[in-house]
């Protein structure tokens, strides 16, 4: 009865769904399965990996905030080679993109990196040149056009697989940068990481996250994702993911409107096991509700106010 | 293995000033739920608390299907909870974490809690196989004490301490554990209440060379090992230390791995 | 019995508690006298005024998004002079600090706003340069430091009154820019204006807003502000005003910890008419409960976590 | 002049499908609304709905001191209102705007609703001391339906047009208006209802030379007047145009001042 197809093809990366977990809130995977049928989820962006196993930063790692949560994990992760040898089996028995985030202190870690996942059965790497959580290097990569363009070209030269830009708010043009990755080679772009943010306990007197501050997400940055989204789309050719309190099908083709090929949901996940289904249900009811029949339908179908 | 369900509450009451309990119907998780394990609920649809809220399992009813929470009104969060009417539902993620190890050879065992730290422990004083089985319950003053009766019924001994010594004993409750622990023995001491207590504890035992099981508490951010944001640090087998997670790792741990911050 | 004073002096600006109604929201508090006793509030900065008469964006002019708002109305005020005549004489009756938020599309008008309300009877001017409703000028000068410190310096020689420049977030690093103010003259800063956000209606397939973006604020952006306000209080020494997302005393005493000497209550001022007086109250009760008796007791006093 | 009240719910009914009529206790409210004007509601306590939701007041019995909101359940804030127990109090801020003129002179009237635009028009009718009253009401369908009897009541004669011709006529509820125009002879024309009905009465009006008030809706900020988000293009003296509040300067407007965009 259906002749809907929500099937995307990002840079070579096929989904059968436009619907992948964003990095850093599902983990490898292992605690959602016990909760969803992962083959029915686009692709998986995994916990963002260093070349090194990271210990990450001390407790309190997460604060609420008003429709929103700090955190500051800093990117504990066992490692890339790790996730190699121990996360990659456990994830190729489902039938979900893989793509593998990840975060360097140099750009020869960034190189190295992606040397190593060049060998690696995975369907993408996403370049993480935004974290806010630590602090040496990554996110000064992220936060000018030349710093982006630099680790973008260099990566590029290792590494085999699609490569994903993931940028961060934190800038003062968004487009810019996402120019200055498209043209040093990025195959996607996917955007927004987490807005620095700090939250106060006045009964201490200090901030509640260990780490001071911490990145914003959740459905409190949702209009500044939807925003930035529209600009970057209307600046770069390379498809773009979209990201930042998606909790919705409704949230998701907001995005997919602004100019999204796909989407990813972070908080969502952490909340609702279940969220990536629940999008990608919802945009399939939105998409036959309205009689749209491709993703590509609906991608960039945003009619602007004159 | 949890899961994620929506159940029906059957009654939500004041237990104490500030606290109340909740009943829940479900055949599943007071099936499956063991001591030291919690739910985690999201107190509303949207946005007005966004993340889920982890309360302890206090006891369940397997023959009617039902379990009970106890939980101290604090934020926006809990606020709403108790505002819960019988017959509406809630969504709720459980059960969650490694629960206390209650091996029968544990035959005398003493439970010390502070606070809202308490209630995972009488769920543990139901299930324990041991023989002897004493209580020691802190709280802040006398208005605080709650489920007096049935730590009382579920142990050979209770005892309470207060801070400000308005019922019971003045002073800490870890004073009682150091006091009774050369004369009573204990196979096993289990704990849970404020981090100095803890603490506190953790000291005692190790010096007596007694094993001890705490539960942690830390700011969640998904409750089922996803996020990794409830770290705690523990120590490794090479002597080194590791952030693990409280709420898949723990939240109990045996004291001796655990490093207080 | 109590000996708690709210009094604050921000460059000479006196104010008799630290709550000051953000410009936008408080029109030229005509409305909200209907509902509050306006000697009660610390200061008003009146909605951003224009050389001439401005009519706005076409409606729809707001949007709700989790937890905040955008707004689009680009700036409809009946001018400077027009204020001057018949908004000052008004003000004045109560005994509140007034400050003249303005906003040109030239260094030329801004300069001669400063000049006219150098005359008139008010207590400051804050320079809004970051009005991300209207096109032209205004918000391109507080985007780079260069631009800011020429806006700054140029409306500094024109302006006899105390000079606040408000600091819009939406750049990289909101320090550089503070900085950039204080070296050109500035008084104090106030942070932040609004965040760029999009919102829309996958109904229509269109922005909510008619104007497309909009302002995103409310508690939303608390945990941005916050941070950014942290920022800047440990860049300048000049005094530096908070807003974002307050509704509440203990939202107010989070931005003073992290080093705001007064604060701006903006959405708060729409939903609740009486805000202002709830937030001072909060203060007020807070630094009773911590037995603090002067405002300088906790702007500031943030301890970090090491 | 308007108040921020915190006022008392006597009861929350579903009057048709999606609709909910609740009556809310408020002698301030009740002594001094009058026709067209609105309340602003904080649904909840909290971000879950930030701004206030504006509701047109549909009646008020002075004697008891009630009025009687009636609302479509569109969003999260009018769901929340729709949850809502007797007894529960509500944050509400009103009598607010611009009300129609009910001039002793205008002493045939038409009244013409669309959809949740009725209701103010209920108000109005209740008020005016007009010697013919005329109702026109329009639906989607005849599910859609509500305060039938009570417009009957209060007019001299109510025509009800569906778009689907499930009940009465089929069509527009202005083709009757412009059927019976000529022959009526009214003095006024008064409308609430979706913006292109609002056109159209207002181009039937125009042409036939008949006063005509109308009442538009607009996303509000604040409903008070302060924060200017709920613009309203209309005619100035000099022949240009301006940006009005919808909440202050309306939401009533005499038709020939609006300029549609
Ligand atoms: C494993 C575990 C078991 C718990 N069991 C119980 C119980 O049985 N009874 C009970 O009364 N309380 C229990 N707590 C504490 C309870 O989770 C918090 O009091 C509650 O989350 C506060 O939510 P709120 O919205 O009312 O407060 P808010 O302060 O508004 O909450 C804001 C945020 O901080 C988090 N937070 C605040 N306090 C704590 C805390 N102490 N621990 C973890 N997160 C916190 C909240 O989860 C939320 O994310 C337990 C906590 C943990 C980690
Ligand atoms: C002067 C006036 C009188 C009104 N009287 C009534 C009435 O008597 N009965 C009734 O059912 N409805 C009435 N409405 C419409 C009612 O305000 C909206 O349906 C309601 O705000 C929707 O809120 P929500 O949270 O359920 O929906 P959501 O769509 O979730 O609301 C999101 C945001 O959009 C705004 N919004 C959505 N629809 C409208 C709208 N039509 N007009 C203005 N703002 C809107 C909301 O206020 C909110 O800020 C009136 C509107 C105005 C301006
Ligand atoms: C707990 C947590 C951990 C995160 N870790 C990473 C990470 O390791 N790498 C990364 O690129 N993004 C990370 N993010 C950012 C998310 O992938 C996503 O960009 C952001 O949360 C916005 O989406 P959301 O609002 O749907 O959560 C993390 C986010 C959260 C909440
Ligand atoms: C409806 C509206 C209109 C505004 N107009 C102005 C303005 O004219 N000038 C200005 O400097 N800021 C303006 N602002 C920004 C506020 O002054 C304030 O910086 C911002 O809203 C953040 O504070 P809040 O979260 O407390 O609202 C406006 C904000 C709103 C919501
Ligand atoms: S709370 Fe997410 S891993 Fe423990
Ligand atoms: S809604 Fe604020 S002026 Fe009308």
């Amino acid at each position: 009865m259906s002749n809907i197809d929500l099937s995307v093809d990002i840079c070579g990366i096929k989904m059968k769904n436009p619907v992948i977990a964003a990095s850093g809130t599902f983990g490898f995977g292992r605690e959602h399965a016990g909760y969803v049928d992962l083959n029915r989820i686009g692709g998986i962006s995994v916990k963002g990996l260093t070349l090194e196993p990271r210990a990450g930063n001390k407790p309190p790692r997460v604060a609420e905030t008003p429709a929103g949560m700090l955190n500051s994990v800093g990117l504990q992760n066992p490692g890339v080679r790790s996730f190699i040898r121990e996360e990659i089996p456990f994830l190729r028995q489902y039938s979900t993109a893989i793509i593998a985030n990840i975060a360097g202190n140099t750009t020869e870690e960034y190189c190295e990196m992606a040397e190593i996942l060049s060998d690696a059965d995975i369907d993408a790497v996403e370049l993480n040149v935004s974290c806010p959580n630590v602090k040496a290097g990554c996110v000064a990569f992220g936060n000018t056009p030349q710093g982006i363009a630099e680790i973008t070209s260099l990566v590029r030269k290792y590494c085999n697989k699609p490569l994903i830009v993931k940028l961060t708010p934190n800038v003062t043009s968004i487009a810019d940068i996402a120019k200055a990755a498209e043209d040093a080679g990025a195959d996607a772009l996917s955007l927004i990481n987490t807005l620095l943010g700090m939250a106060i306990d006045i009964e201490t007197r200090r901030p509640i996250l260990a780490n001071n501050t911490g990145g914003l997400s959740g459905p409190a940055v949702k209009p500044v994702a939807v925003r930035m989204v529209y600009e970057v789309c209307q600046t770069v050719k390379i498809p773009v993911i979209g990201m930042g309190g998606i909790f919705s099908g409704k949230d998701a083709v907001e995005f997919m409107l602004a100019g999204a090929s796909a989407v990813m949901v972070g908080t969502a996940c952490l909340v609702y096991p279940d969220a990536c289904i629940k999008v990608c249900e919802g945009i399939e009811e939105y998409m036959r509700r309205h009689g749209f029949e491709r993703t590509a339908d609906i991608t960039g179908k945003l009619v602007l106010n004159t | 293995m949890s899961k994620l369900l929506k159940e029906e509450i059957i009654s939500v009451e004041k237990a104490t000033e500030g606290i109340y309990r909740m009943t829940v119907a479900s055949d599943y998780i007071s099936a499956n739920a063991e001591p030291g394990q919690f739910v985690n609920i999201k107190c509303c649809e949207g946005v007005q608390t966004l993340l889920r809220r982890p309360v302890s399992i206090c006891s369940t009813d397997r023959a009617k299907g039902r379990y009970d929470l106890y939980f101290q009104v604090k934020g926006a969060g809990t606020k709403i909870l108790a505002g819960k009417k019988s017959g509406d539902f809630i969504d709720i993620l459980g059960p969650l974490g490694r629960s206390f190890d209650l091996d029968i050879g544990y035959r005398r065992i003493a439970v010390v809690g502070g606070g809202i730290g308490i209630f995972p422990l009488l769920f543990l004083l139901n299930e324990s196989k041991a023989v002897v089985k004493r209580s020691y319950l802190g709280f802040r003053s006398s208005g605080y004490i709650v489920l007096q009766e049935e730590f009382r019924q579920k142990s050979n001994s209770l005892e309470i301490a207060t801070d400000d010594g308005s019922y019971g004993m003045k002073g800490f409750v870890t004073d009682m554990l150091e006091r009774d622990i050369l004369s009573e023995e204990f196979d096993m001491i289990y704990a849970c209440g404020p981090t100095p207590m803890l603490k506190k504890v953790t000291e005692i035992a190790k010096k007596h060379n007694v094993r001890c099981q705490i539960s942690l508490e830390q700011r969640m951010g998904c409750g089922f090992g996803a996020c990794l944001t409830c770290a705690c640090e523990t120590r490794t087998e090479e002597g080194g230390s590791q952030f693990v997670r409280v709420c898949a790792d723990g939240p109990v741990f045996n004291s001796e791995d655990v490093i207080f911050q």
